[in-house]
């Protein structure tokens, strides 16, 4: 029962991601992996900055892996997230899930994704031509 | 006094990374409203969450100056 | 809208899967990545050897990668499939779906290798330590 | 004659990848038939469909001396 979280400046690595959680008595691996869009509600966007309150968000991300391993019984997680500036169609986040039967693996990535979208203290500044914002900060 | 760390738009709002301010005693609750009083910009946004010694805190949760204080807008990560 | 199926005596890459289905547009990527077991119902697995009807298997493969896309609603879907000689831990089947948002990618990806295990005339015969069978052929 | 392709636990039964038969005129169900009887221990496996032209067919179906014809026994990828 492997658990990897990470906060990272540099490019995210789909293959250090899927080693982690490479197991011989699993034989289903899901993976989510997501990007950035070019463009959100209309607008053109032109990079991304994160912000993560490091400590913290490492905690919340652990918590996450934790109850899909012990509640949901995945096998192993590794949760990435890019930190900083991030350009269009780079990787922002990673998740790797590892388990004996492909049914758990899909619903436990769904599982981590949603809840990082959730709980992790992670803020994404969007970069506009004619501006920036904090997403989902305002109504 | 303590240093209450600020996040994203908190951070905007309040103008630094970190906003100094007495908080022992107070819970949670009161915190917000002295929050609120100070930076009424809060108001505009969608709400947001304290987290005390980087757990999520409950409303009725008293703070002690000791205490790792930090502003958690809505997060957006992903 | 890009479809790309693939049957290979060569190891599969992730990232190639991955890199085929990027998008600026899209902001989600579901890959799944079947791997090995050393074991099945209780018996030590040594290697696998996959046999396939090939020109039938991509037509199959792109079968279902377009009802993913034009019926299910992903942008782009990749399917690749190892043949021959496979060993422990190795990857004998990768899945690429990238769509806008990322639910469809992970019911679109799901559905796809429900779909391939059901009908894509491809078959795994288990060597274990003491002989071996092709998979699922017999009651 | 046809030459009928032979995957997986079919391939072992027949004894060889490629069977040869007269197929002209006999539907699916027909074609079944004598496989059986020819190699009764297909009656051992758990089916097997009957693709032609690279394409699953139904049981009425009827085959002719061109189609490209194989027997596929229950699949297992992935």
């Amino acid at each position: 029962m492997n658990i990897e979280v990470l906060l990272s400046k540099e490019k995210l690595s789909i293959d250090r991601c899927y080693s982690s959680v490479v197991d011989e008595a699993c034989g289903g691996i899901c993976l989510f992996v997501g990007t950035v869009r070019n463009q959100n509600k209309g607008k053109l966007v032109t990079y991304l900055d994160f912000e993560s309150y490091e400590p913290m968000a490492l905690k919340e991300m652990k918590k996450i892996a934790e109850k899909g391993i012990h509640k949901m019984g995945a096998n192993h997680i590794s949760i990435y997230h890019r930190t900083g500036y991030v350009g269009i169609s780079d990787i922002a986040v990673i998740i790797a899930v590892s388990s004996i039967h492909r049914k758990i693996a899909f619903e436990v990535c769904q599982y981590c994704i949603d809840q990082l979208k959730e709980t992790v203290p992670i803020w994404k500044k969007e970069f506009l031509e004619d501006g920036s914002y904090w997403v989902g900060a305002r109504p | 006094m303590n240093s209450v760390r600020c996040f994203g738009v908190a951070k905007e709002i309040v103008g630094d990374q970190r906003l100094k301010m007495e908080i022992e005693g107070l819970s949670i609750s009161e915190f917000k409203t002295l929050i609120q009083q100070k930076f009424p910009e809060f108001a505009t946004i969608k709400g947001y969450m304290v987290a005390v010694n980087q757990v999520y805190a409950l409303d009725s949760q008293v703070l002690s100056n000791n205490d790792e204080v930090a502003i958690i807008p809505p997060v957006s990560g992903g």
